[in-house]
């Protein structure tokens, strides 16, 4: 983990109220996909943790929606601005788990930190199927994004108004996998964990150091008490106590 | 040069500043980041008897200039903290240790302070008396003079390190409770441990934390723990460990000229974490802008 | 359109947004600014009996996220206040008004109440115990369940307007002394005072304040404050007016939230003069993103 | 009073730790010299009262020393900057009073607001003296503006680096004059009281609010008690209690 000085570099809006920004700086520790930043912003006591959409040594990318005071800061960053950003913090998605047919599933604002996975995996050889869900058809990020890196990523919302109605869940059950990471809210990580043979399960908490030090995110696992923040955000199958 | 070693009861140390207990682990993640021997001490992670998970998420919720945690004394009970932690905490820093304790029962808190009193590393016991007692109503020990005294008493019969009672700053009155430490033996006073706060998602119509309410810590409290330091400098005659919102080299002056000895810094590690670090860097060129050859000379001096 | 209305001891205000005693004077600055008369109440500034200068400047330190001030009670005495002060405020607004009053003597509270209770405009008597019995070791009335009780027995006795008893935060247990005073006869519980503070002036070497302490408010309290409401909402069964660090219209929902019928914003109208104006504007937009169609609806939801 | 949004147009230091700026916004209310401004500082709570220089209907342009955090933050703020401002406040000098040989007695950061006090008489058709006291000459501000009115101050350092050694009541004593007007460290203020026939005297106090609500100002007068924001920051002579 260091401490650095990230510079906006550009900043959109994806979808109304989701935003992907780049950030400019030294990101040569980034070491996984999964792995998230945590950023001060001013006015703000704590720092707010965002995942990493995608990166390379000398800038990190993230998709962020607005859904507090924070965020809607964040949002109003211009070119330009600076943010005091610690990273990169977690443990990341870890590849190398033997799969032959892995399954990527995302649900909502965590289907950016999968879009990283996918490309390191294309990267490595092996080409994921995807499943993201939504609560409808405005909500819909990074399909283009998926079939540039030529996977046709299904697609399932809440309401119909795109892809296969219904849950990410309801689209599991037409694949073939035998190896799942996901990202997404809690109750769809559930939901995911009782059709996952195995898998990487990445969490969320309220955070107040983000690496470690306080023990405000720590869960309890089957092999002991677990940081969210330092030993997640990432926790495998096996490990969960669901 | 500007001099800013302190005493506490004997025990020199290189500086004032000593990071929080409850806010630096064991010392593990900040080593990564810088050299823990620059530290004046550091208070370790409060320890129980046993284990402890501590309480349900959500554990954080943020605040105007602060947070409040409900962590609940998370930490890997006594055995496993002087077994394993403190043998790795000791290849990191080499100084005497402050030990906070925790109980939830008078002879909790004696076994804790009998294990420490056992390990070299540790030059001060901080007591940490603002866990409710589970046996008597569920009231902190540290909110009336006399539990606060029965544990002093407890602790000090069972070590000959010295005994720094921390106390909680949700009372009426915290000059009684601070005497009362001092004539059952105390060497010492920390302060102050959290207020007592809560917030509620406005969302979800729930408040923040699991546990409803928690401890409230950051510069918001600052005030409140200068004014605690300055009425209880003026009531005791053992030395103070202050804090409550320090996050600069002035705040740590601050606290010193209010009555503090040393100051320990406590949620800025969190959102900072070379808070301690560059307190201690800039405390010699503040010292400086002030006029302060002898960071001791200004113990207190304001009356 | 959202219904803001709320209802104090069977006074409806248009909405819950009261300027809290002290930091709106008798409203005059801020009539030149914005119409009063959409305020749902005003407290004015706390009345003594007799005129009273207040404290030595200076009276004012700033803090992290708000500020100490030790004004003093500085008022012109009651009988100004109820032939000058009253008469002009009431041509500025036409509503009830809450008279906050204070003494240092239980005959001081009594006179001070018999003649709010003689003016049309007063629909609330809200009664400050936060002040020092003079008479009885200088200790706060507010402090002591006793205390606090006798004063709300003293002034129900002269009145038959609602009294509200404002409680200070400076206490172990602050659901003692509400249900004290709810036993006593209070029609409601105002609450928080101000937190006790102190800075200090590193270059000078001095406390800031001339009377070194004084009362801490601002953002910095509110998670103090939302905890003391909550948990004297769940103990008694009078209306609560919430205060403390409240800036915006979320906080006043989550105050609401907590358990106040009516929220006071104090210090946030000597940064921003606009606030309160401000908060009533941003409260049914928030009230329609947060689905509330009637505000009173929410107040104690969460449990 | 208003509250106004200004812009920084420029800023520069006149001397080692004193900056002049001039920010650009709606002044058409000031009415007086010796009103102040109150200005809101990111990551501050109360805001800083400072006194107005000069001004017009489109700008007003202050001059503050460092002395602490906040002013250290305001002499960083940069053009096109901008600042959240309540103005104008207190009363300012009052010119009406007739006086034939006026004196104004600056001492330090306290010459500003003299400076556009000058300026206004200057307009009425009065010239008046002026005096004005430094610690040293590194701190000496304003000559030449002073000079450009048709004024030659008399200037006064307590280390003796430049014009007479001393205080300004040492350079009173060789003057003529029946009416002070001043403006400095209150030490310096009491001074001038005991030299001064009759006149104004510019006070400073902690403020919270700086516009009358919360008596955090509070002084006593002969004629009750007044709020140094609101009924100040002039008081006159005869009503000073000293
Ligand atoms: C490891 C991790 C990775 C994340 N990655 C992303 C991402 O890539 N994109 C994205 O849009 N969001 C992500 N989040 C969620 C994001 O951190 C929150 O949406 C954000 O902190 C909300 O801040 P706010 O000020 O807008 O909301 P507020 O509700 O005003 O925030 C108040 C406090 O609660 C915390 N908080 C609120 N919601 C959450 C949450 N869901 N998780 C953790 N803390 C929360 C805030 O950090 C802050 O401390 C991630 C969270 C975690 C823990
Ligand atoms: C009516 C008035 C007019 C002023 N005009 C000028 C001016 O033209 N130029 C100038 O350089 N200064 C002026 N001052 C003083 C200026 O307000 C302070 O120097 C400034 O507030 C210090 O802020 P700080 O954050 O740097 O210092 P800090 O000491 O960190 O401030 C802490 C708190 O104390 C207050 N404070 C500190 N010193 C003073 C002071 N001397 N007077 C009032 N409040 C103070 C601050 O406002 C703040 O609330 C004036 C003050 C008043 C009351
Ligand atoms: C996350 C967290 C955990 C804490 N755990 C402990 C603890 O185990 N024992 C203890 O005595 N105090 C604990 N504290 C209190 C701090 O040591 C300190 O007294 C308090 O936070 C005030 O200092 P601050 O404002 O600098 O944080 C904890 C505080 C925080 C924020
Ligand atoms: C300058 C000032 C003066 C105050 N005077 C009074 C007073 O006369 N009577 C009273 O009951 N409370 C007084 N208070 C307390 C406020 O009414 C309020 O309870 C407290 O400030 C908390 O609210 P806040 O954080 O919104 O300021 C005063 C507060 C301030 C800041
Ligand atoms: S947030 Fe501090 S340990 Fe995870
Ligand atoms: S500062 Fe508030 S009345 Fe003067």
């Amino acid at each position: 983990m260091k401490r650095q000085i990230l510079k906006v570099n550009n900043s959109r809006e994806l979808q109304p109220g989701i935003f992907i920004m780049t950030l400019d700086g030294d990101c040569s520790e980034i070491s996984a996909p999964g792995q998230f930043i945590n950023i001060r912003l001013d006015g703000f006591y704590l720092r707010r943790p965002i995942s990493i959409y995608s990166y390379d040594t000398g800038f990190v990318t993230i998709i962020f929606k607005v859904v507090g005071q924070g965020t809607k800061a964040l949002a109003e960053a211009e070119r330009g601005d600076t943010f005091d950003v610690l990273m990169p913090l977690g443990n990341g998605f870890d590849l190398s788990k033997g799969a032959s047919k892995p399954l990527l599933v995302g649900g909502g604002i965590g289907v950016p930190p999968l879009y990283g996975l996918a490309e390191a995996m294309v990267t490595a050889g092996t080409v994921p199927q995807v499943v993201m869900g939504f609560n409808s058809e405005k909500e819909i990020i990074l399909t283009d994004e998926f079939r540039a890196l030529g996977i046709e990523p299904v697609i399932t919302t809440a309401d119909g108004s795109a892809g296969i109605r219904g849950f990410v869940t309801d689209a599991m059950k037409d694949l073939e996998f035998d190896y799942v990471y996901t990202c997404g809210p809690e109750p769809m990580l559930k939901a995911v964990y009782d059709l996952a043979p195995d898998g990487q399960f990445s969490f969320e908490a309220r955070m107040a150091c983000g690496f470690g030090a306080c023990m405000g995110c720590t869960c309890e696992t089957k092999y002991g008490y677990k940081r969210i923040c330092k030993d997640g955000p990432i926790l495998y199958k096996e490990e969960i106590k669901w | 040069m500007v001099d800013l070693k302190v005493t506490l009861s004997g025990i020199t140390l290189d500086n004032p500043v000593i990071p929080a207990s409850g806010t630096f682990g064991y010392g593990k993640e900040f080593a990564e980041l810088y050299d823990l021997d620059i530290l004046g001490s550091i208070s370790f992670k409060g320890t129980t008897r046993d284990a402890r998970l501590g309480n349900p998420l959500p554990r954080i919720a943020e605040c105007p200039c602060g947070l409040i945690n409900s962590v609940g004394l998370q930490n890997p009970g006594l055995d496993a903290v002087c077994e394993k932690e403190l043998p790795e905490l000791g290849k990191l820093y080499h100084k005497p240790l402050i030990a906070n304790i925790s109980g939830f029962s008078p002879d909790e808190y004696a076994a804790c302070a009998a294990a420490m009193d056992k390990q070299a590393q540790v030059g001060i016991i901080e007591v940490n008396v603002s866990c409710p007692n589970v046996h008597n109503g569920g009231m902190a020990y540290g909110v009336l003079p006399e539990s606060a005294a029965e544990i002093t008493r407890t602790v000090k019969a069972v070590t000959s390190k010295p005994v720094y009672i921390k106390l909680s700053p949700n009372v009426t009155d915290i000059v009684s409770i601070a005497k009362a430490c001092e004539e059952a033996g105390a060497d010492g006073i920390s302060l102050i441990n959290t207020l007592l706060g809560m917030r509620i998602d406005i969302n979800r119509r729930k408040p923040v934390i699991a546990n409803k309410m928690g401890g409230f810590s950051g510069p918001a409290i600052f005030p409140v723990a200068v004014r605690m330091v300055y009425q209880v400098a003026n009531a005791v005659s053992i030395p103070i460990i202050g804090m409550g919102g320090v996050s600069s080299a002035r705040d740590v002056i601050e606290m010193m000229m209010a009555g503090a000895t040393a100051v320990q810094v406590g949620a800025a590690n969190l959102v900072n974490p070379f808070a301690c670090k560059e307190i201690i860097e800039q405390l010699p060129c503040v010292c400086e802008e002030l006029g302060i050859e002898k960071l001791a000379d200004i113990i207190g001096i304001v009356k």
